[in-house]
């Protein structure tokens, strides 16, 4: 199970700050986990359209075309606000 | 030093420990950010600050890496809340030290500038009608941006 | 609020009081200047700072109303130690408050800018070698002559 | 009698920090005084030569050629050096 972690806007969007996410065998990228995450909740997909959101992979920001496998911590990250 | 904390802090005991800590600067300057009571015309009853911990306090180490890169200072401090606030809480404060007042002036403004647009925080404003996500003002990017084509400031003596 | 003091002064209990005075404003900036003990190689072992009673408290009045139709600023306090200094010692603090940073952040560089060339101060260093009177560095004429042909900066918002 | 006042290096020049002068009929402005102290004091002259030195007439800047009086409060003031 991947875990998967929602910040700002996007923990309201997916109705929860995380979840544990098995990975579908042709989920290998983040970019497909937005896809797959898109199909199951629609405001999910509007905020991922709108907003210019990061990712982080094991702590570390990945890029959309990174690999992610079933032990990964994965985090989605809306435009920060700090201060 | 960095701080992200659940908890209020009271500036002006955080700006005498650093001073006491930095004895040697001939400058120090510090930023307080505090909740204002009103954005906009709407009344803001509290905010809310999320971090991702670790990573924000790593995205904190890297912004006062860049400034140190740029800048000669003595001592940093940043102190960042995170929770629930109340208007006039603090939310952030930086303080630098260093050996002139040009430098420790350009540094806490330029860490402010980042901590704005590159922390990894997210701030969520209660407000009468309603909540709502903030993000950085065109005026933030526009400040941050400002760093980025002007080289060290030139020093004499 | 201005005070030209004889004896010395807290920074940190300073900024904790003027923040309570300036609760409203979402931005506080403070700077202090602190007698540095080696200025050049020679070893300083005091400072002595006269100033021109009523005058000199005029001058920082007239440098603190210039700030003041420049920026939009809710507060400010400026304190300014005379007599005898050791190194070490707080010399001068000046705290801004305002609505935004930006706005905070360039009224106390400005106070100080000016504070440094033209406030009505002057100051002698005790060296090992004997006593020296200071005068502004170039470095101190050219940043106060930054803000002579700047407008006031461009505020969105 | 004038009470003249002599700041930062001016006074160590000067000897003293203020005295009280009476000014001679010929000793119209500042400039007369200015040119009545160097004659009586060569530290003093010098220090007029090199310097920028401002003059404050009864609390207000007066220019070189301000008149001055025997009642007047007169200030000479070196660049000044704050913070």
């Amino acid at each position: 199970m991947a875990r998967i972690l929602f910040f700002g806007k996007l923990a309201d969007a997916a109705g929860g700050r995380s979840c544990d996410f098995s990975l579908a065998p042709d989920t290998r990228t983040i970019d497909d986990l937005v896809s797959a995450l898109s199909a199951k909740e629609a405001a999910l997909a509007a905020v991922f359209n709108e907003n210019a959101v990061r990712f982080i992979v094991n702590e570390m920001i990945a890029s959309r075309d990174a690999a992610i496998s079933d032990e990964d911590e994965i985090a989605f990250l809306p435009p920060v606000s700090g201060g | 030093m960095i701080r992200v904390c659940a908890d209020s802090f009271d500036p002006g005991a955080e700006l005498s420990a650093f001073e006491k800590n930095a004895s040697g600067a001939g400058a120090v300057v510090s930023f307080t950010g505090k909740v204002r009571d009103a954005a906009g015309s709407d009344g803001v009853k509290a905010l809310c600050l999320e971090h991702y911990p670790g990573v924000t306090e790593r995205s904190i180490q890297e912004i006062e890496n860049k400034a140190r890169e740029r800048w000669k200072i003595d001592e940093t401090l940043i102190i960042h809340r995170v929770g629930e606030l109340a208007p006039g809480d603090p939310i952030v404060m930086v303080c630098v030290a260093s050996a002139h007042r040009r430098e420790a002036f350009e540094a806490a403004d330029f860490l402010m500038d980042y901590l704005k647009t590159e922390a990894m925080f997210w701030k969520k404003e209660i407000r009468d009608s309603g909540e709502v996500w903030i993000e950085p003002r065109n005026a933030d990017y526009k400040d941050a941006a400002r760093w980025k084509d002007s080289g060290r400031h030139d020093e004499e003596e």
